[in-house]
């Protein structure tokens, strides 16, 4: 039996005017355990809490139930109190009679009568309180960030700064990611090389940040402040750290009709490639699909002309383990395949392009050098559709239901690029909707509509028809002026709609993060905690999380390098006490609770267990990682042995606080 | 302390609250001084997935006269998925007790959310005027455990 | 092998090519078409409104017909296909309309969708296969540079009739390569003749036609094939300057099996 | 009939939800008989939503559709359109003496060539 102590406070008039809390200190010394019951003005202040205090040393209580305002209020205060005064915090209860009795009631009787109702509850239960630990872990001071996009090197270089050290997995030979591919960024134009490619050589030579290109993610153990991570690096077949990136071999190589998919695949590269001159780590990477040596054993161009012999045929891929405290994921997106969306000739026409393929048409570094011409025959196009919104905002099955949020503002940035570079070029844009909110987006938009007589219309095109003199005919509507229109184009351009990258599922399914029925990942709380995901340790960085552009990138992904800093900057977790335990004696290794727990902090084991005939006999039982439980509860109720139970809101407090209201 | 007329039927009500979104609704109802009966008492549980059929068996053992859930919003379950796990089970344990006599009306699930003050207090007002008006629960009740 | 087949009113009549050329290249392919006995005209287009029930008893009568066969029901004209893949769906998928068309019926045992509905061309696709007909063509096409038409009721609504990607077929194209000619791939094979409408309005019938027409004849096609008697009428009608005749598809698979009389 | 009627009926008779529509207009920008059309498209679904249904009823634009579903397979949002343009023809001729085609007519508007499947097409669509 416990030694209870009751205080009961007034909160000046807050509860004391509809409660008479003397009554309620009467009424409650007459329950079972309860030794001391007391009323004070202020119980939260100094000597309300002193009061506590001494009291627990005079009468050597072991458990106290506190009548005042909400938990969410002061539970804090009086456990640290109770600790203070030498007993468990966790053997405190609160009987909300403020919120939840004085404030929404206007008749004493029946307020003090609830409030003692609330206090016996509270009683009981403390009555089957256990003193509970906080169990530590210790943090491994080193991040993983899974996605080397801007995203990516954005979050690592910010860890970095704080003096943690950082690894990179990309999956590409190259980290800088669809950036990388955009020649301007909207609504400044600056030019996404000039500033992306710095933040790629700081990541290469900041000694804190180590780089797996060419490299995936293999499998995920553990839990926050201690993840054992396992990377794949594939062969690349060439030594990364003999290749000095000179290039001879890329010039060399026989095999030159590989799509180039750094240019959307509308020129081709060599079987051994770097993919773009500023690339990091600028090494050579042979692709097995394309290189002969590979496919047959004839060839061996590259490795003749490399002056450092850093070709390997023989390379296999190699499997890395380390530890980490904190995972980012930075997985990114694509742009969704047009197979559905035919209507528009995408397979039909070379010159119905996506945006992202009028990216390359326009960059320095791209297939036509800068110049914009048709991919069909090289001439300069003087009638350019933009079509918005193709496979965004689409509840048919062929799209996506969500908006894609980029595609309004680098829509604009393309058609005020091309206006601007060529006066003679007539654009079009159909819109259904032009979403710019974002700082001086609007105005950009506007910019291109008003100052350089880009053609914005209303509607949307219903079919391009492209014809043998290489003209496009698009058939579109007109809603303002509620017409039907045909244009002769020259070049299509279909803001294709985003997707999250394909790793990402099996990525989530690793990490026992959650996603959404669209394969983003779900953030723990959407607006307060938007770069965390629900699952300990996980942070979310880019697009992974949900559409973005780049200044809107660039923001989340500092604020989850702070994210991962606070946590790293701890050399030990608290974890929250009350979670779930299993008995081991009655589990029936059913794998119930396993299903239903969201964090997969539940894992089976075979035990031996001494029978009541002396022989030993080996069960499946489960167990509850603490440090991963953040004590929902799924578990007990679906735990058909009742084996399963949760500290702090056991089985038992929770029916004897029913007892005792229902009394 | 005054005496007052106990003739009316004053209901026993049982709320389990999830400390993430209904509790903080419940205290919200609070603090804005938002009345209702104090026949409801709740019971603060971490998520409305913690709440065993067992417990709403016993209230109604013990002579509860009506048994309300209130969680997250769907989709905002501070565990993610805690609540679609209530919606569930709730359904079936409701079905289960109205074949066994306690009406639906004494059972009910309810998303809360940490803002909706308002609503809490328009809940509770609304499901103690719906039980009062079914009278007291016979069903179930076990009449030992009254005795004591 | 057996399939029912449903040839449609068109067919015994004014389509009459349609059906023979389609009868006797099944044979030539090993393949027995079964007509259903006393089957009714499907009533040509599918009736869209939910409320309609009466208009769809015909069609369901046929593939109640072919469920008690045992077999699988093959239509070839675009139309009749059309009707059936739908109506079929209704039945299957519609508990409203099943309940009332089976009430109405009062057949032994209930239809609820059971046939499957295959047009001629996923037979010959799916049951033959491209290739064994390749083997077996006698007299190639080759050079011929033909265009496929689809028109409106092969393909659409793509999600029930499930023949091919609505917007980029290639069903009749690898048809085309299967009987040794070059298939000629123009947008405008899927948009519509003008359908029915040319019964009281031949300027939009003609508008209609004349943009296939021209689009298949821009990109090089020598000739078209169809499936539809309707739009061989609507594209014949208005071939003027074009010069691209229009043939039922079956006619030229049975000149090059060699079938052709 | 009341408007709220009328469209209830046409919605029923269709069964189509108009408040999908997010007013992209592809169904216009799709339809092969625009031109001909006083009404097009998308403002059948946009009419039908607000309840301004009387002079779809009256309008020859529910005879123009050929019901060739490219709308339908095109819309991003499934509204399917041209399921609400027949639902309007058929308010319409399902009244008394309101068949758009009566046998009278039929002679004079046949060829030799014309497919069966194109005179019961014209009768199941504008007649009751």
């Amino acid at each position: 039996m416990q030694k209870i102590g009751v205080f009961v406070c007034h909160c000046g008039t807050n509860i004391a005017a509809t409660v008479d809390v003397k009554a309620v200190a009467e009424a409650l010394k007459g329950e079972p355990g309860v030794v001391f019951s007391t009323d004070y003005q202020y119980m939260c202040s100094e000597a309300g809490q002193n009061l506590i205090k001494n009291s627990i040393k005079e009468y050597g209580l072991t458990g106290v139930v506190v009548c005042s305002c909400s938990p969410r209020m002061h539970e804090q205060t009086f456990r640290k109190a109770a600790q203070s005064a030498g007993i468990n915090p966790y053997m405190v209860e609160i009987a909300n009679i403020r919120e939840q009795c004085s404030w929404i009631h206007k008749d004493i009787w029946s307020a003090t009568e609830k409030a003692i109702i609330l206090g016996k509850a509270a009683v009981a239960k403390v009555q089957l309180n256990a003193p509970l630990t906080a169990g530590e872990s210790p943090v491994v001071k080193r991040a993983l960030v899974i996605g080397g996009g801007i995203a990516g090197i954005q979050t690592a270089l910010d860890i970095a700064e704080a003096g943690f050290e950082v690894d990179i997995v990309e999956k590409q030979p190259t980290i800088g990611g669809k950036m990388t591919q955009i020649d301007k960024t909207f609504p400044t134009l600056d030019c996404a090389a000039c500033i992306l490619t710095p933040k790629m050589v700081d990541c290469a030579q900041n000694e804190k940040i180590k780089i797996y290109s060419y490299s995936e993610v293999a499998d995920v153990k553990g839990f926050v402040g201690n993840f054992t991570v396992k990377i794949k690096k594939k062969a690349r077949y060439v030594d990364e750290d003999k290749c000095t990136g000179c290039g001879i071999c890329t010039e060399k190589c026989p095999v030159k009709n590989v799509p180039n998919e750094f240019n959307m695949g509308m020129d081709n590269r060599r079987a051994i490639y770097i993919p773009f001159a500023q690339a990091v780590p600028k090494v050579a990477t042979i692709d097995a699909n394309y290189c002969n040596m590979l496919k047959n054993g004839k060839c061996g161009v590259c490795s003749k002309f490399c002056t450092v012999g850093a070709i390997d045929y023989k390379q296999q891929d190699t499997i890395v383990e380390e530890k980490y405290g904190a995972i980012v994921v930075a997985t990114g997106f694509n742009p969704i395949k047009l197979d559905d969306f035919d209507e528009f000739a995408y397979s039909q026409s070379k010159d119905v392009i996506t945006s992202l393929e009028f990216e390359r048409l326009t960059n320095a570094a791209g297939p036509t050098s800068g110049t914009l011409l048709r991919p069909s025959d090289g001439k300069h196009p003087h009638t350019i559709v933009f079509v918005q919104c193709v496979g965004s905002r689409d509840t048919s099955g062929c799209g996506k239901t969500y908006c894609s949020k980029i595609c309004c503002m680098y829509t604009a940035k393309h058609a005020m690029l091309t206006r601007e570079k060529y006066p003679d070029t007539d654009v079009y844009v159909f819109y259904i909707d032009v979403r710019t909110p974002g700082k001086n987006f609007d105005e950009f938009y506007r910019r291109a509509v008003e100052e350089y007589g880009v053609h914005y219309i209303k509607g949307m095109v219903g079919k391009v028809v492209p014809r043998s003199d290489g003209t496009l005919m698009v058939q579109a509507s007109d809603l303002l002026s509620n017409e039907q229109l045909h244009i002769n184009a020259d070049l299509v351009v279909l803001a294709a709609a985003i997707e999250p990258d394909k790793s990402a599922r099996s990525l989530a399914t690793m990490l026992t993060a959650s996603m959404d029925t669209n394969d983003f990942f779900t953030e723990a709380h959407p607006k307060l905690r938007p770069v965390e995901s629900p699952t300990a340790g996980i942070f979310l960085s880019g697009v992974c999380q949900g559409p973005k552009d780049i200044p809107e990138t660039v923001s989340q992904a500092s604020a989850a390098a702070a994210k991962v800093i606070g946590l790293l900057a701890k050399d030990k977790l608290t974890c929250n006490p009350c979670v779930a335990q299993a008995n081991e004696l009655m589990c029936n290794g059913c794998s119930s609770c396993e299903k239903v727990c969201p964090y997969g902090a539940i894992t089976y084991s075979d035990k031996e267990f001494r029978m009541p005939d002396r022989t030993t006999a080996i069960r499946r039982v489960a167990s509850v990682n603490e440090a991963v439980c953040q004590g929902c509860g799924a578990c007990t109720v679906a735990c058909p042995s009742g084996a399963m139970d949760l500290k702090g809101f056991s089985n038992s407090q929770i029916m004897a606080e029913v007892d005792a209201i229902c009394k | 302390m005054q005496v007052k007329e106990t003739n009316e039927f004053k209901p026993k009500i049982v709320a389990f609250c999830c400390n993430w979104c209904s509790y903080a609704g419940a205290d919200l109802a609070g603090t804005n001084r938002l009345q209702y009966p104090a026949d409801v008492k709740i019971i603060r549980v971490p998520c409305s997935c913690r709440v065993n059929p067992m417990f709403i068996l016993r209230a109604f053992q013990r002579g509860a006269d009506g048994v309300i859930l209130c969680g997250c919003h769907p989709g905002d379950c501070h565990y993610t998925t805690g609540n679609y796990y209530t919606r569930r089970r709730m359904t079936l344990l409701f079905s289960m007790l109205d074949y066994l006599g306690i009406e639906k009306e004494r059972t009910r699930v309810e998303w809360v959310s940490a803002a909706e003050g308002a609503k809490f207090a328009a809940t509770m007002n609304d499901f103690v005027a719906t039980v009062t008006k079914l009278g007291e629960n016979k069903r179930l009740e076990d009449l030992r455990c009254k005795a004591k | 092998m057996i399939l029912s087949y449903y040839p449609g009113c068109t067919l015994k009549t004014k389509a009459k090519d349609l059906d023979r050329y389609g009868r006797k290249s099944a044979e030539a392919l090993g393949i027995t078409l079964e007509e259903i006995p006393d089957w009714q005209c499907c009533g040509g287009v599918y009736p869209i409104a939910k409320d309609e029930i009466a208009t769809k008893l015909s069609s369901v009568r046929a593939l109640a017909a072919a469920k008690a066969a045992g077999q699988d029901l093959v239509t070839l004209c675009s139309a009749c296909h059309n009707v059936l893949k739908q109506v079929n769906n209704d039945m299957k998928t519609d508990e409203e309309i099943a309940g009332k068309a089976n009430r109405y019926l009062g057949l032994s045992e209930e239809y609820h969708g059971e046939t499957n509905v295959i047009h001629y061309l996923e037979m010959l696709r799916d049951k033959v296969g491209f290739d064994k007909i390749k083997e077996l063509v006698k007299n190639p096409f080759t050079g011929k540079k033909i265009g496929a038409y689809y028109g409106c009721l092969l393909l659409r609504p793509g999600k029930v009739l499930k023949m091919d990607n609505p917007e980029n077929p290639k069903i009749m194209e690898d048809f085309i390569r299967a009987i040794g000619g070059t298939p000629v791939i123009y947008p405008m094979r899927n948009e519509c003749c003008g359908g029915y409408v040319t019964l009281e309005d031949k300027a939009l019938a003609n508008k209609r036609s004349g943009k296939v027409l021209e689009n298949a004849k821009d990109m090089g096609a020598d000739m078209l094939i169809t499936a539809c008697p309707l739009c061989l009428y609507n594209l014949n009608k208005n071939t003027d300057g074009y010069d691209v005749p229009v043939y039922y598809f079956t006619e030229l698979l049975a000149e090059a099996l060699g079938v052709k009389d | 009939m009341q408007k709220q009627d009328k469209q209830e009926l046409i919605l029923r008779i269709s069964g189509v939800n108009a408040r999908k529509c997010m007013r992209c207009g592809k169904c216009s920008a799709t339809c092969p008989a625009y031109d001909e059309m006083e009404y097009h498209p998308h403002q059948f679904v946009y009419m039908v939503e607000s309840g301004n249904i009387e002079p779809l009823l009256s309008s020859d634009s529910i005879y123009k559709c050929l019901t060739c579903f490219a709308c339908v397979e095109r819309c991003p949002r499934d509204v399917q359109p041209a399921k609400l343009i027949e639902a309007v023809r058929l308010a319409v001729i399902r009244e008394q003496d309101k068949n758009h085609m009566k046998k009278g007519d039929l002679p004079e508007l046949l060829d030799e060539d014309l497919p069966q499947q194109a005179i019961v097409s014209a009768f199941r669509k504008y007649t009751k």
